[in-house]
């Protein structure tokens, strides 16, 4: 029970925290088909955020909701990985090219595990991974678009291109470690060390057609041991949680 | 020649027919419809910051999604306007450029700050709501694609509307907090969204023309006028004063008397000087100086591909 | 009572907030020394927000200290003007020659404030302001010799010490406007509509010095009649507040 | 001539009297001052960041106080530094560049995140106590303006780490999850703190010449080790548990043996790829570099004066 609760907030907090990166954009994005196309993504994964924490918030029994989960937790008990709470823009840290190059990588490795998922002896676990599926496919091919007009546009967006999958090349690695839950859920969860050579097969087609090379760039290293699926994050995910949180803490007992 | 096609043009629209792209126009309704259906398209764009204000801080995850899917339905607001503007021979990139050096207006609305939750509530439910008496009748205008875009926006729009009262209804039930954040929001908005039909019929240059053209169908008084007969209701339904003393009941007129808008702060506003104007029109041209690499890199791919197209 | 209360909330807010806004710089200044200055100038922004609030609380009598004055009251109560919590720099809302434009206004009006606070019949106000009239001095000077390198300093730099006055102009009008506040406490607080023409001689002479225009820029509007100092705020505090509240807030019951 | 200068040098060295800026040094010294000093400012400097990252969300103004107040130390130090570096001919801009081009090292314990209000006291207690450790003795190097520069760092770290552990003792005194953030941070904080010593004394290769010159005076592993008996008993006050089961008193050396340190984790940080060396670069690239306009303003500014004043 512990384990199945701590997988459901696994991939639930990679899609909460990531939309609430993606909604960023909204009102800013390079143009109003894409501040749509944005939204929409932002919204897919909002959704399945709030299915997978309504089904952990289910397994443990304690009486928490989706949004107990998601707005009364502290930073350390989040167990995303920390490729999707860094800024990748539009703040100062990224801009859309590494935007693009987050949601290449993001929605390639999850689209590997919800196809895989929708085997899962868990049936919320199967359903959301089925529904999902159809909306991961379509983010990634969004994401392999702007890959191939950005590395084959001008020689600008070519440069941007390449520093923004150097920028979130570091963190690629984290996707793949097999964590002690996911390894306690057989036939429930999926071992995502198992699927690097399919991931890596899809990023190389993109890659292979923009002219790209997959960055050769060390992975970043855990914290004492730790990553994000263990609750040790970046400096980033502090501040993001701050602005999500804050109205939600600051009026105890409301209701919305 | 021209004035028999004029002739032609004045029958479909008194026959409240529609004015379709390839018919032929008069020069002025050509130019009328593009700057008010640009502004329109402009006011869903600018329209997006507000509310865009509060989707990190949303304080549930159902409300984050509504408020997402809220303002991503402007978006596309603003691309089925700019669409129609373009049937008009007008240019988007153009409009855009007007926007963003502030030489094509937008409505004053949206130049006023949200500063809590209950922003989002009192937009959805007044906002909204003022832009609806103003668009349904829009949805019969002469010119056939701003009509059938605005048949799309209202639909829409009500639906907001309604979500919108609904927040506002939760939170009255909720805390003290939650209803005193509501009332704050009613007195800040509920004079601007008044302001929202243009000033009045006395001083309101172009609306004989327009309704003549079938553009317009009602003055800015008449829409006002029902706008609030249409709210009093709504607000003791849910528990909130208007901040107005002098707005009661008037038996005799069947409407409600209401008192006097500061007319002063609507030329204000309109002038640039609202609480947001600089805000708002930066927030856009920021994002538009700093996505041209993007667009340029998407045009340059485009181009490329034709070509090699072009040469297989 | 209520009227002491409010004013050393006026005068403490407005030094908490353009602290903190300040501080932002720490680490990101232009140069070293820059850093330490700009730190120098948030350390005594804080230390007399610190008096003012603690005074605050204790003419109240509610209890409530300094840390409950900054960390548990919601935007709506805070009532420094707006001209101190817009984004001046270093975030993408300004750059260090708005944050020296909005530094030299907000420092010759606070001077002129505090010159004649030090008469107050409020003997606790006295002696903040007698403290602080040396401080102050030395942040306006330090921010008229910022303004005078970049006006006459390269092109650039001119042309950023313009749009960074002009930024900050539409705000300057909200300093001089006498609150109710103010004037139901005479011979304890000040008037500041009085001051008017001592601070635009004070700018004048600075911005004679660097050849500038005093910017003609009509004022911000205020929002249902009200301004800062009726907690009537711009989009930018709510952001700040969350990010400065969010831990004082999310560990109830906790001493630091 | 130069062996004269060399035997005179050696004899200033070994009697334990200070080299000044106009004395004669061989360049071997010269260089490695330089580049020691250098790496001792760029680790204030880039110091400042994981500090400066909680001054906006400290949950107490008295904190924000002492907090703002230790950064801004840590500017002063750099600068105090970098004058130090000057006086051996380098040029501040030129360190720089090489910083932020990442060809000059820092110390690594800045490329972990602070990721509570925890970590702002261990860092005061364990990097400062750790940093104060291999300082103490470069108060009486042999170079006088390091020395100098030394003296008054030193004082101003001892104090820092008085308000570091205070501040820990003070949550610990407070709520569970307080102390729950002080033992994560501990956690965190111990193996990278005992890394600050630099490699094991066999694969150590400055430490022979630089002691021979008196700008070392203690090997790595002697400094670790008076590191870790001083503040096993620090610990204990606290109540907190430094993580590692080796740990404990060994009454035949007198001093506390304690576990492995994981030295594949201290290269990998070294070379590049620990948590936040990308991030503290670019933080300090980005400065740098949106400064470069104001930098060249007040160049161009004192210039101009300084012209004007010729011709006067």
């Amino acid at each position: 029970v512990a384990e199945l609760t701590a997988y459901c907030l696994m991939l639930g907090d990679d899609a909460l925290v990531l939309s609430q990166r993606l909604a960023e954009w909204c009102s800013r994005a390079p143009e109003l088909e894409e501040d749509v196309a944005l939204a929409n993504i932002a919204l897919d994964l909002l959704g399945q955020a709030r299915l997978l924490l309504s089904r952990a918030g289910e397994v443990e029994g304690a009486g928490r909701d989706e949004d107990t989960l998601a707005y009364l937790r502290d930073e350390h008990e989040f167990r995303n990985v920390r490729l999707v709470e860094i800024d990748c823009g539009p703040g100062p840290g990224g801009d859309f090219a590494s935007t693009i190059a987050r949601l290449l990588v993001f929605s390639s490795w999850r689209l590997a595990v919800f196809s895989r998922l929708v085997e899962s002896a868990d049936p919320v676990l199967s359903a959301v991974a089925a529904k999902g599926v159809k909306e991961l496919a379509y983010h990634r091919d969004h994401a392999a678009q702007w890959t191939l007009r950005l590395a084959g546009g001008t020689e600008y967006s070519r440069e941007r291109m390449v520093a923004g999958l150097a920028r979130v090349w570091p963190l690629v690695g984290e996707l793949f470690d097999p964590h002690p839950v996911e390894l306690a859920l057989p036939g429930v969860a999926v071992d995502p060390s198992l699927l690097r050579p399919e991931v890596d097969q899809v990023l190389d087609t993109v890659f292979g057609a923009a002219g790209l090379h997959r960055p050769e760039i060390a992975p970043l290293s855990p914290v004492a041991g730790r990553t994000g699926r263990d609750g040790a994050h970046t400096e980033a995910l502090g501040y993001l949680l701050a602005e999500m949180q804050y109205l939600a803490r600051s009026l105890p007992g409301a209701s919305w | 020649m021209d004035a028999e096609r004029e002739r032609e043009f004045d029958r479909v629209v008194a026959a409240e027919q529609r004015v379709e792209p390839r018919d032929w126009m008069p020069d002025g309704y050509r130019k009328t419809l593009i700057r008010q259906i640009a502004q329109h398209a402009h006011s869903e764009i600018i329209g997006m910051q507000p509310e865009a204000n509060w989707i990190s801080r949303a304080p549930s995850l159902r409300r984050k999604a509504i408020l997402l899917a809220k303002v991503q339905d402007e978006a596309g607001h603003g691309l089925y306007l700019y669409a129609a503007t373009e049937t008009l021979g007008a240019d988007r990139e153009d409009l855009t450029t007007r926007l963003v050096q502030g030489r094509q207006k937008y409505s004053s609305i949206f130049n006023y700050p949200t500063l809590t939750f209950a922003d989002v509530g009192v937009i959805g439910w007044l906002v909204d709501g003022a832009a609806i008496c103003n668009q349904v009748p829009l949805c019969r205008t002469s010119y056939g694609p701003y009509a059938r875009a605005m048949i799309r926006v209202c639909k829409e729009e009500s639906f907001h509307q309604r979500q919108g009262y609904e927040l506002l209804m939760t939170m009255m039930r909720g805390t003290e907090a939650q209803r005193r954040m509501v009332q704050d929001a009613v007195d800040r908005w509920w004079w601007p969204s008044l302001m929202m039909f243009g000033p009045p019929d006395d001083a309101s240059s172009n609306t004989e023309r327009s309704m003549a053209w079938r553009i317009k169908r009602h003055t800015n008084d008449e829409l006002r006028q029902k706008f609030v007969d249409m709210t009093v209701p709504q607000a003791e339904a849910l528990g909130v004063t208007l901040p107005d003393p002098e707005l009661r009941w008037n038996p005799e007129r069947g409407h409600h008397d209401f008192g006097q808008i500061d007319w002063d702060e609507f030329w204000r506003v309109v002038g640039g000087d609202g609480p947001c104007n600089r805000q708002r029109v930066d927030h856009r041209r920021a994002a538009h100086e700093n996505g041209a690499w993007v667009r340029e890199a998407a045009a340059a791919y485009a181009a490329k591909q034709a070509r090699q197209e072009g040469a297989a």
